[in-house]
């Protein structure tokens, strides 16, 4: 089981913050091809991926980086902090 | 190298003094961030990645620490519900040498604006909206 | 673009944030020099050029606005005997984007430095000696 | 008319901070020359010129500035304020 987060306006569009779920993928990426298909609001967040930016145990990733044995995974839109 | 996130208000000049007592090092250098006003906007809210953030902004102070022979760094970072005019963050930093101090601060607002896990939101009187990320923002990173 | 040049101590945390209230601008820079201690040196005492010293430094910071778009700059700088720990100076800059605000502090810390009329003089155990001009000081100024 | 300044380590090797004199120097150049004969402290202040920096009448000048009507002339080693 691995824990799925999301931010800002990835989180608005699926509607929840974060979710739970049993996943064989290998990569990153392969996981939001997975996420694409859970529902609408799914499809739409991750509609244009180079938008898209992902931790992997809080550690920025990019999008081809082998899962591992990772337990949480975030996904969010580019940073604007400061 | 403290780091701290939170929703509370902070006074900059509290901090600054506080972070400037008993320095042996000659130049501190403030970068302070203000929530800025216009174009309708009243209010600002900030989103982050708890547990995340407090990692990635104490990675990048210690990368800063690495490249600059700094004294000490100090980064304060808010989030919730901020009006205009309020301070969102601060950064500080002690060295030596003025170059030093100023270099490591410019260093550590462009890691954090652009690698630590925060989410502006623009509020208004027609609404909200997310902040963009701007593509100078993410150009100023290939300074380092 | 305030300019203050007086022996008393100030207070470095209020007088940035007297400098940040009300601003427009979203992003502050400040730096401040601190009187530092090591090699036996237990005191500073700083002469300067009355009536020129406020010139040069008004001169500073109108160049720095014209550079730069500023909201507002502040230079304080004392003079007379200042203890080891003791604030020296320090500038301020108001911007509406962190780059601007950032080079505008460091361009005004390099003139400053080697345009403005004062001399250092470190008072030690061991006698007084005048603080000798730095060649990386006249050489910093080649950048703007 | 002329007012002479001296500051730091000028001041100290001349022993006065201030001085009035008549001079018909065309240059900041020349003025040095008069002022380097008035007295040991002088000469000594004066010794090397690459370490002296001149205002006339509060603006910084090169060495060879013209002198003009200035009411003040100030003479300091390279500035080391900050």
């Amino acid at each position: 089981m691995i824990d799925i987060l999301y931010f800002a306006w990835l989180r608005e569009r699926i509607g929840i913050g974060r979710e739970r779920l049993e996943t064989s993928a290998p990569t990153v990426a392969a996981l939001i091809e997975e996420l694409q298909s859970r529902s609408g609001g799914h499809a739409l967040a991750f509609a244009d991926l180079s938008t898209i930016r992902a931790a992997v145990d809080q550690d920025l990733v990019e999008l081809d980086a082998p899962l591992g044995n990772a337990r949480e995974v975030a996904f969010f839109p580019p940073m604007t902090g400061g | 190298m403290p780091v701290r996130v939170q929703t509370a208000a902070f006074d900059a000049g509290a901090e600054l003094n506080g972070f400037s007592k008993g320095l042996a090092a000659g130049a501190v250098v403030s970068f302070t961030g203000i929530v800025r006003g216009g174009g309708g906007m009243t209010a600002m809210e900030i989103e982050h990645y708890p547990g995340m953030t407090e990692r990635a902004l104490t990675a990048i102070a210690e990368e800063a620490s690495r490249r600059w022979s700094l004294e000490c760094a100090l980064v304060i970072h808010r989030y919730g519900l901020l009006e205009v005019g309020e301070t969102i963050m601060m950064v500080a930093t002690a060295a030596r040498h003025r170059a030093e101090a100023f270099q490591a601060a410019d260093f550590l607002m462009d890691y954090l604006k652009s690698r630590a896990p925060f989410w502006k939101k623009e509020i208004g009187e027609a609404g909200t909206s997310w902040v963009d990320a701007k593509a100078s923002d993410e150009k100023a990173l290939a300074r380092w």
